[in-house]
């Protein structure tokens, strides 16, 4: 039995008035933009406290099952915590790859033991998880992983390298893809999927400095790592599909991932908004005609975005190249992103020179490490160059 | 997130309906060598097929039952002219549907129950705007004077040449008005056919100096302006409509190019250089479709109101660019057989070059919705 | 002895005066942009008479030898006569075939007999010269050119197809790269080439359209053609190597071109006059701040052309990837002004949807067909695109 | 023409001569590790560095013979500017020269004589232009009041730290003036140092407020407009310098990654979609030099005219534009590597944005082009 509208509404407002009265007060430290960047235990204290509030709170894994810490309610419930945490521009749940990836695969095809392992760890913030997917010399090309899981005994035995783990360095556990047979005909059929941990010797981590300047990512080196042989997910050579499969559930509660906003919001709107009080020639920024009409290039750039997730449900209009707009949507949404950064920045006049750190700088220098950051979402996941391969060869037919 | 505003996007059993029925036709009946037969014709459509298209209803879709119509609004016109733009088939239906929509919304209910039902049976008619190259301008240069005599030109004057009814802008009393004028009110050469860029489309200089307008067919009062504005933007939305068929016509041509023709012993579609542009066309059609059927979504028969006027001037913008492109991309992707005439890439460039300038261009919009969204 | 400034300034005096004196009127009929677009006899016959009333003035091929109808003296002189020209606007000189290509190579390698029977002809206008180097199938692929010449005692015989041979259909001499031996193992090792007759009993020419609706190049299909084995320009194999060559002599009357402008000046402070009288929103259009913006950029664009071609004079400022300037000046030229004459439409208002043949449109439609046109140069000669990759590889070095 | 206007790029035997020095000397001296040591530092670059510049003399390459420079004027400054902005190296040396240029086309041969010495021996100076952060703002909000007092603070004076010399823009009795500052009459505190995006410069709020200047370190008169004007100019034309050797650095390091790095078992450079924008960014850096050099031609010790004002305003442009977009394709074509501090690609995307926002951005620039060039 679903919702009524007017429950859904009455919960929205309650979540709106949690939300206002518990959202932390700025720390007086620089916070994370995303969960790419918590770069020291100061940060990861108050955003573990801050994930850990909300969930006692009930509006993280909802709809996750009540015996592992969730709610057991619809998924349009967190749907409506996600939004308004979004609306209200609360800090990030930062557990990311917890609460949208590794949780979701948990759920779906774990058994009884790993749910009750893992997934309340994940919600309440006491286990940070990490992803050991790209390796160093393959960035793109995900399916070339080379990092080497061999059986032995109740292990296997792990060597190898990856890089940009996510808080590779406070992580427990990891989601890693790992090549169990390296003579298998297809290159992607030698793979299998881990849940691994992190404490455990030969498995060391070294911190990588983004070019923000922050810290946040690291780079995993396993060196005759043991871990046990249960920390396998489904069979060997099942690693493809299933990394594979964590990708869905970034798609938001519907698709399984327990909620939370994973990074700060950072719309056309907001980009507009900084740029109060901003002049040129002696007039605000927003009068002049050519600012007015890049601007609205961009106002126009994020509202196809959202009408293209709605026409995405009319069956009927989607007849062309189906399969268009979920392809297309990360290459248009992440390259539209660093545009509008950039703009961002480039609409501060001479303080848009200026950067964390300074008090001059506007809003601390948000917009500059916003576009800074862009660049991990233009590269990581798929460079937009492989993502334009991907959809001219899957969507239009196009030869490779 | 009120920049971003209005997000709704549905679409109607009828529409749908609609979208299929009319895909299938304009494939059916207006292949490509339907429509290259009409690029040197006078009259650049043929008459039995605008005949099918009338008794299948399209005349009288966004026409209210009472005047013959379907009453289904003028958004629901939006998946048939699509269909057209993706056939690239010229026909009055865009002209006679805005000359309905601005009696509909103009006139009294004398006028429209006399004038509307021969739209809707199919009647062509057409309307009158341009006074000079310049849509945001917003005199009136063409005079109806106190004996109701008419004295001016209007320029590039859609389908004139076929249309039975003209809805025409006039200065009256030093205001706004509209006159109904019959063809067979015209004077010999009053019509002076332009040579268009877009050999699809056809339109006429109009004089009509002379033409005494009947007192019945004069139309005056606030409703005027309002409606005016309202029909450039529903001409500005079903232009974008057709522009974004025509650029899907044009992705699909360079795809298959692309598919089958080699080069230096490769297909050229493998190469990035033409591959990713092509997907850049793909999601600003994409675009451009979310837009329009954003914009159909907004739009009914009472005045337009902020999210409509947004819609529709976004949707103009979107598909313009996007058939700018797309159409410029063509030619150049077609290589020597894109610089011929016989290349179907030569329509889709000029039809951009159309679609562009009717109801104002993409800056034309874009300066507006500045005006909208940023104060 | 070079000539004075004062005398190369009298100079200037004189030519600008006579082309005021002898410009033709407009005929009445629609006169081609360029060379490519010569479609009827009456626009054949037009320029025929100019060009040779030019010649006879002694403007034309000033700096070929006096004995075969040029002036003798240096090419500074026939330099002054083409700015003149240009800067006047007067017709074009049609015959660029052979006054560019054709003529500067016979004058460069050819024998005392092709110079005594060809050069004249090409300078008086009698004798029209094609080119015949494109191939169907092989568009940005010149040196895949598959048309066959056989050598059969005093004679080829040609067998294969050309296309957009411009003028092909008025033309009595070809300038063509047809393969003499298909075995070679380097592909450009196999070609050669001819000045071939066309009014050949074999060779067969059919007009093509173009997308501006109008005529100018034709197909040429050749069977069994007998030609005379002296036609031959150097010697088999060659072929690739003199094709080259030929490109060279583009650059005017300094590298060794005959003279005359191919093409109609439109250059962007012609595309700022059109706009006399448009208006927008009620204002002239150039009052525009946005339209402004982008007429900045299109004059930046050209005058950095301009700028180029200075410094790619001065050693000390091209060493980095020298080549750069003058290997990417096609591409850079031929895409700023596909731009350029696109926005020359988009800034038109309504009357840019008119077309050649409307009174209404602003001069006569010149730039909608200027802008269709403009696609002969992005394309013809090597794409835009396999252009840069050129650049890439032989500048950049970057790998193929 | 005369759209294109003045087309002259000339380069004098002397300018070659700075260039190839130039060019070697901050490639052996400043290699990018030694650029990397100074991003944490207070200064931001090394004395003994510097003293073998101003050895060199470079301090006083604009400068007039008889205030102790090589009289080559501003326009031989460019090589020398561009070869640092190549190897990244922050030094005074812009902000001392343009302090120069403002002393000279300002001053009295008195203050001339007795100041620009100590520029060309290599003491830095700088010179403090801005109220706030609108370029395009023509009020001055400094004070100097009737008793030789200032009051009010400059933002973002670049090398403030180092400088012993502030050549300030003031409001003085409602005109326009300059008062020459000395380090040693800064109050304590006065220097508020900025946090740079790009980490190899340095700059500073400066609180004039108190300082009661020298009488004789008091510009006033009709010249200070018209030298804070050309001054301007002169600025964007070096920022433009160096950004266009930044920009040329920045391409080096695109394309050595190109050659070096596999993805899918081919090596990044074959693929067209890093390959074309890569030219893009060669032919945008092309078109930047060519700018520099012909602005560099059109400036010299008098007031710029139109031609030399349009030079600098597009060098500016051209510059800032083909270094944004190489900075952001820098960090793109490097992948997860162009993600970290440690690639070079983000020292770059860094120097656009300060270059872009140094005496107006693009914008800014192209907006008084049009006013120039369309009336």
């Amino acid at each position: 039995m679903s919702a009524s509208e007017q429950e859904l509404n009455e919960f929205r407002v309650e979540v709106a008035a949690w939300m206002k009265d518990n959202s932390p007060a700025d720390p007086g430290f620089l916070l994370p933009q995303t969960f790419m960047e918590v770069g020291d235990e100061r940060q990861l204290d108050f955003l573990r406290n801050w994930q850990h509030k909300i969930w006692s709170a009930g509006y993280l894994g909802m709809a996750w099952p009540k015996e592992y810490g969730g709610c057991g309610v619809e998924p349009i419930y967190q749907s409506i915590a996600d939004k308004e945490m979004r609306r209200l521009a609360v800090p990030i749940c930062f557990n990311v790859i917890g609460l949208g990836w590794a949780g979701p695969l948990i759920n779906d095809i774990g058994s009884e033991e790993q749910k009750a392992k893992y997934l309340k760890g994940i919600l309440n913030a006491e286990d940070v998880w990490c992803q050991g997917f790209s390796e160093p010399d393959h960035g793109s090309d995900l399916g070339n992983a080379q990092t080497r899981a061999v059986r032995d005994g109740d292990e296997y035995v792990l060597n190898g390298q990856k890089i940009w783990t996510t808080m590779g360095n406070f992580a427990k556990y990891m989601i890693l893809l790992a090549r169990t047979n390296p003579d298998s005909p297809r290159k992607y059929d030698g793979l299998s999927f881990f849940l691994s941990p992190m404490h455990v010797s030969g498995i060391d981590t070294r911190p990588i400095r983004k070019l923000t300047g922050e810290f946040g990512f690291t780079e995993t080196f396993f060196t005759d790592a043991r871990i046990p042989a249960d920390s396998i997910m489904g069979e060997e050579g099942q690693g493809w599909k299933i990394a594979m499969k964590t990708l869905q559930y970034e798609r938001g509660a519907e698709a399984g991932a327990a909620g939370g906003q994973s990074m700060v919001r950072m719309t056309v709107e907001d980009m507009i908004s900084q740029l109060d009080g901003v002049r040129r020639d002696g007039a605000p920024v927003l009068e002049d005609p050519v600012v007015r009409d890049q601007v609205v290039e961009a106002i126009m750039e994020e509202k196809a975005l959202f009408l293209g997730d709605r026409r995405a449900r009319i069956g009927h209009l989607t007849t062309d190249y189906p399969g268009s707009l979920p392809l297309s949507h990360k290459l248009r949404g992440t390259e539209m992103t660093r545009r509008m950064r950039q703009l961002a920045i480039n609409l501060q006049g001479a303080e848009g020179a200026l950067y964390v750190g300074d008090d001059d700088a506007r809003q601390g220098g948000f917009w500059q490490r916003a576009y800074l950051n862009s660049f991990s979402a233009t590269i990581g996941g798929g460079t937009s160059q492989v993502q334009a391969n991907i959809i001219a060869e899957h969507v239009l037919g196009l030869p490779k | 997130m009120s920049l971003i505003g209005n997000t709704t996007l549905t679409f109607s059993e009828e529409q749908a309906m609609l979208l299929d029925v009319a895909r299938e036709f304009c494939r059916d009946k207006s292949p490509m060598t339907a429509v290259r037969a009409q690029l040197d014709s006078d009259r650049g459509f043929d008459q039995a097929l605008w005949d099918k298209m009338v008794s299948l209803g399209w005349a009288g879709i966004s026409l209210p039952e009472s005047c013959g119509g379907s009453g289904l609004g003028v958004g629901a016109l939006v998946p048939v002219i699509e269909s057209m733009g993706r056939a690239m088939l010229g026909t009055p239906l865009i002209s006679s549907a805005l000359a309905g929509q601005l009696l509909l919304r103009a006139g009294d209910a004398q006028q429209t129950e006399r004038l509307l039902p021969n739209i809707a049976a199919g009647v062509p008619a057409t309307l009158a705007l341009l006074d000079n190259g310049d849509w945001g301008d917003n005199g009136i240069g063409l005079i109806l004077d106190d004996k109701r005599v008419l004295r001016g030109v209007k320029k590039c004057v859609p389908d004139a040449s076929v249309a039975d009814l003209f809805v025409v802008s006039v200065s009256f009393e030093g205001r706004a008005a509209l006159a109904v004028v019959r063809a067979d009110q015209l004077v010999a050469g009053a019509l002076g056919p332009n040579a268009l860029i877009d050999q699809t489309k056809r339109a006429a200089n109009v004089d009509f100096s002379g033409v005494t307008v009947d007192e019945e067919n004069i139309i005056v009062g606030p409703d005027v302006a309002i409606a005016l504005r309202d029909v450039r933007l529903l001409g500005a939305l079903l232009v974008a409509a057709e522009a974004t068929g025509s650029a899907a016509a044009c992705l699909d041509t360079i795809v298959d190019y692309l598919k089958t023709r080699k080069q230096f012993g490769k297909l050229i579609g493998s190469y990035q250089a033409l591959k990713h542009p092509t997907v850049e066309i793909l999601t600003a059609t994409d675009s451009a479709r979310s837009f329009i059927y954003h914009a159909a979504t907004m739009v009914d028969d009472d005045v337009l109101d902020t999210d409509a006027e947004i819609a529709c001037r976004m949707a103009k913008v979107q598909a313009c660019q996007t058939l700018l492109y797309a159409g410029d991309r063509g030619i150049q992707f077609h290589g020597g057989m894109g610089f011929t005439y016989e290349c179907d890439a030569q329509l889709y460039i000029r039809r951009a070059q159309w679609s562009q300038q009717q109801f104002g261009d993409v800056q034309h919009h874009r300066k507006r919705l500045a005006a909208l969204l940023l104060g």
